[in-house]
């Protein structure tokens, strides 16, 4: 597996590098530790909303930094949740007074470590409340597992949380929008073909020319099952109906959708799957508000795409729609 | 208990060295045991803590007791490692600082309570249960084992030894298992057939702790 | 080769209808003959731009079709120029009584169908200029080649010419700002995996676990020559040379940069190269106004990059900064 | 001359579907050859053409003459094959049926006008010469073949036998050469080696009229 890389080690700082030269009439890179902040943080008067993760999802997180969604993004190595070390200077970095939100996709890792830079924060006098996303419906027993993962929901939950922010609602309340749409949306993703974790440097799973995974997550990890492969409509009716049925859509429901590459999808093949979602939905008379169609939190290379469905009130549509302006997500500025 | 075969402070720098060393050595094999049922990041991850330990403990003050020295490991890694592996074993050498005092000597008692630390930390931080394919089923039957080996009057060495061959045996045992916490869990059945990476690479830490023990009284 | 499309002959229709459903507030899409319109064309008064070719770009071209860019978009099928067919009603769906720009890329085929169309469409009484966009340095001798093919630059004429005629120039004045763009703008690619066409369903040439192709074009041909795997920074080097070289780049020049992904490659690695390019470019003391870093102008799925460099005076980067809203490029509105 | 082997409607109408055939029977063919020095469309482009071709046969009107045909096919080509090979064909057979006025039959020497008004119209269109590495190095030679073949009082069949021949030579002779036009022309050096795949469709063309007129006097 060849990668436009320099040294494997150096890839998400050099990355980042990148990203803060290009964006920085946007942002600020603070490189050790490292995280991202919004070129004006902190905001006085706002609360502030940090997320991390694991690198290799970009856009996701840094991407979403700027005005209307994060305050800062914390990235860790590829695929890797960030230490506490570097989510406690972001918190305190983007405190403007009015407290901090920690948005976090639900995996041990990231938990562990929100959790122990939360702690440390609130030692440091700055009121911090956490959401976890968990939209990703390939994971069917939760009882039995760490729960269901966040994937595609957190790129909604930002956005919408950074919009109630941006209108100057109190930790509480953004909070409570967060939540709000963590219960409100789902996601289920499928691989065609994996990608390589650059230390690794070979690929995180084999599939046969024949084979697609089911219920991939965003971290190279393995699916759920495997089938073998099958065209579009119905890679799409298999991603579509478990998320329908978990959040019980019905006629006159009101949606965001996201049909989302994984890294390596041509936007061709995401509209053509865009396409059967529509007629899908459609045909269910639910409707589709908005839609986002490309590479919104994405698995290096990997090849494949997830689904992702919120389903919306007015509120959340006016939120949804109000101006945002960070390097992947820009309408209204 | 003699205090000739009690563990200092060079010891647990020893120990803490030769686990990056063997870390170093198995990464590609923890990468890949992270591969089939993970994200391919736990050796990759490990190993660049080890070596941040390893370049802490070249640059810091010698610490004055082995709890410092657990202690300048714990936050080390806390701070380099990330992912779930980072705060579990953040957190074990903390509690395992903890439990030490400042004891300039670690005798067997001390080195069983002080791995039973270490485990109790890691339950009470991922509540993981025994046989959910994590670490903890290779930390419990090290603490058993330690602690077993303590009553029955044997050498600090010792009790490393019988822990250290304890975790081998209980990483191996995750093998068959199902994983029902972590990343593996999102796999169900297909998780199994493989071994848990962090069940080993805790059996590679415990043997680290083991050889450097047997070598200093050898 | 796996893909997340139906019947292979389908994959363009397919893809525009869903592309139609998800923009519906930007665009129509018209779908036989196949072309794409900005939802208020005709505009009254103002300069009509077309652009097309094969597709397999996306976004290029119909994700640039909305205010301060694209009138119309005409895809052809994978990797093969549109009919005139389809152009010509485009062109004249687009006339609003001030005439209509043709932004061709400079291929045979391209060339020849434009032509073909405007003729027609000058018959039918619309005033139609064309604009031949040729900025890829890798084709060498331009003597004894159909000329430099039309590749990066495509985005920046589409742009500039785009906020040239929502200013009001006139036919004329919108030729000549696409002209002048043409005439400063260079590009160069590399792949490092070639693409699928999905009719072919194998890959268009195979590249060693360590070759990569130098001068890679976007139709998934291959490249000028062969070279051993380098670093990213070696690479970006190697793009970077020829272009300053050709465009005279020296101290005091004005930018904005490109550095494109082909459909394959992660952000990340786009934004490793643009760091690099920010750091050679510093050391030439050439200035970087703006830039954009992403999948612009791809090639299917291909793995690899594209670098392009447009020398900006004043007023090309006051036309660049106007609002543009369109799917896939948008600010200010 | 004899009126006996003059071709008529019917015979371009059999040419134009024994084309339609002979294309998609060697789609993968031209596809691949495109694919080394091109990008991998030319036989699905052909082949969509000319299914569209027999579409429209099959639903209009029949043609009162070749020239009929032949406009009929080279408006359909126009209008669905696209690339570079779209427009050049479409001219080619637009000229072909000009130069066939508005005879009910074609004989000898106007099979051979016929086919140099394609071959004209191509390179008026693309403006290559022989020798470029493109379907003019078919066209020409056959043309020239076919034009001997006439002068030397050849039948109408033998004339496009003779044009195939030759046009099957020149595409088999653009192997070693440079390509100068088209997208393989971007290769440089690397395009030698490698048939174009525009000469060989340009030969199974000119086939399919050699063989149905011989069919048709058989
Ligand atoms: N809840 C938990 N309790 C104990 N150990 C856990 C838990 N979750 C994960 N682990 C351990 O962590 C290891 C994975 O570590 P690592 O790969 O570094 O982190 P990540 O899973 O975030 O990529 C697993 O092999 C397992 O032993
Ligand atoms: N300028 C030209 N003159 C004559 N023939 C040309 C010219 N350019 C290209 N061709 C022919 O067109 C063929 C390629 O057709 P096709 O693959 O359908 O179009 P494209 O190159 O646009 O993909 C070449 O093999 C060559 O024979
Ligand atoms: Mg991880
Ligand atoms: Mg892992
Ligand atoms: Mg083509
Ligand atoms: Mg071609």
């Amino acid at each position: 597996m060849k990668k436009l890389i320099n040294d494997p080690r150096a890839v998400v700082n050099e990355s980042v590098e990148g990203f803060g030269i290009a964006h920085a009439d946007l942002v600020t890179v603070h490189p050790d530790p490292l995280f991202i902040t919004r070129k004006d943080a902190p905001v006085q008067g706002k609360v502030g909303l940090v997320s991390g993760g694991g690198s290799g999802h970009e856009p996701l997180h840094a991407g979403f930094v700027g005005r209307g969604m994060l305050d800062a993004a914390v990235p860790g190595a590829v695929f890797t949740s960030p230490t506490p070390d570097q989510i406690i200077p972001a918190t305190t970095a983007v405190n403007g007074g009015a407290g901090v939100l920690h948005i976090v996709k639900n995996y041990t890792g990231d938990v562990l470590n929100f959790e122990t830079a939360a702690e440390m924060a609130e030692a440091e006098g700055v009121a911090v409340r956490s959401v976890l996303v968990n939209d990703d419906v390939a994971v069917e027993d939760s009882l039995y597992t760490a729960g269901r993962r966040g994937v595609g929901g957190t790129v909604f939950v930002e956005r919408i949380a950074g919009a109630a922010a941006e209108r100057g609602d109190d930790l509480d309340g953004v909070t409570a929008v967060a939540q709000r749409v963590v219960d409100s949306v789902r996601s289920m993703g499928v691989a065609l073909a994996a990608c390589t974790v650059p230390h690794a440097g070979v690929p995180s799973f084999d599939l046969a020319e024949d084979e697609i995974e089911i219920g991939i997550g965003i971290h190279g990890e393995p699916g759920r099952h495997r089938i073998a492969m099958e065209d579009a409509d119905g890679i799409t009716q298999r991603l579509l109906d478990p998320i329908v049925a978990d959040l019980s859509l019905t006629s006159g429901d009101r949606t965001i959708v996201m049909v989302n590459g994984m890294g390596g999808t041509p936007a061709s093949e995401l509209y053509i799957m865009f396409r059967k979602v529509a007629q899908l939905l459609d045909g269910l008379s639910v409707t589709i508000e908005r839609s986002l169609v490309g590479n919104y939190i994405t698995a290096l290379e990997m090849q494949g795409a997830s689904l992702t469905i919120l389903r919306v009130d007015q509120e959340m549509l006016e939120l949804w729609d109000s101006p945002v302006h960070t390097a992947a997500l820009r309408w209204g500025a | 208990m003699s205090m000739a075969d009690a563990l200092d402070t060079e010891w647990a720098v020893r120990w803490m060295r030769e686990t990056a060393r063997v870390v170093a050595e198995n990464r590609v094999l923890l990468i890949n045991l992270d591969r089939v049922i993970g994200d391919a990041d736990h050796g990759e991850n490990l190993d660049r803590g080890f070596t941040a330990v390893v370049a802490k403990l070249d640059s810091s003050e010698a610490p004055e007791t082995p709890a410092a020295v657990l202690k300048l490991v714990a936050m080390t890694l806390m701070s380099t490692v990330g992912g779930a592996a980072g705060p579990l074993y953040g957190t074990a050498f903390l509690r395992a600082a903890t439990s030490l005092g400042d004891a300039a000597e670690i005798d067997p008692n001390a080195a069983a309570a002080m791995i039973r630390a270490a485990r109790d930390g890691i339950v009470a931080r991922g509540k993981a249960e025994i046989g959910d394919k994590t670490m903890v089923d290779a930390w419990t039957p090290a603490t058993e084992s330690a602690e077993t080996a303590a009553q029955a009057g044997a050498t600090a060495p010792e009790v490393l030894t019988a822990a250290a061959n304890a975790a081998h045996a209980g990483a191996g045992a995750t093998e068959p298992l199902i994983a029902r916490k972590g990343r593996a869990s999102y796999l169900g059945e297909r998780s199994a057939g493989h071994q848990d990476p962090g069940a080993v690479s805790t059996a590679f830490i415990l043997q680290a702790a083991a050889e450097t023990a047997r070598e200093l009284f050898a």
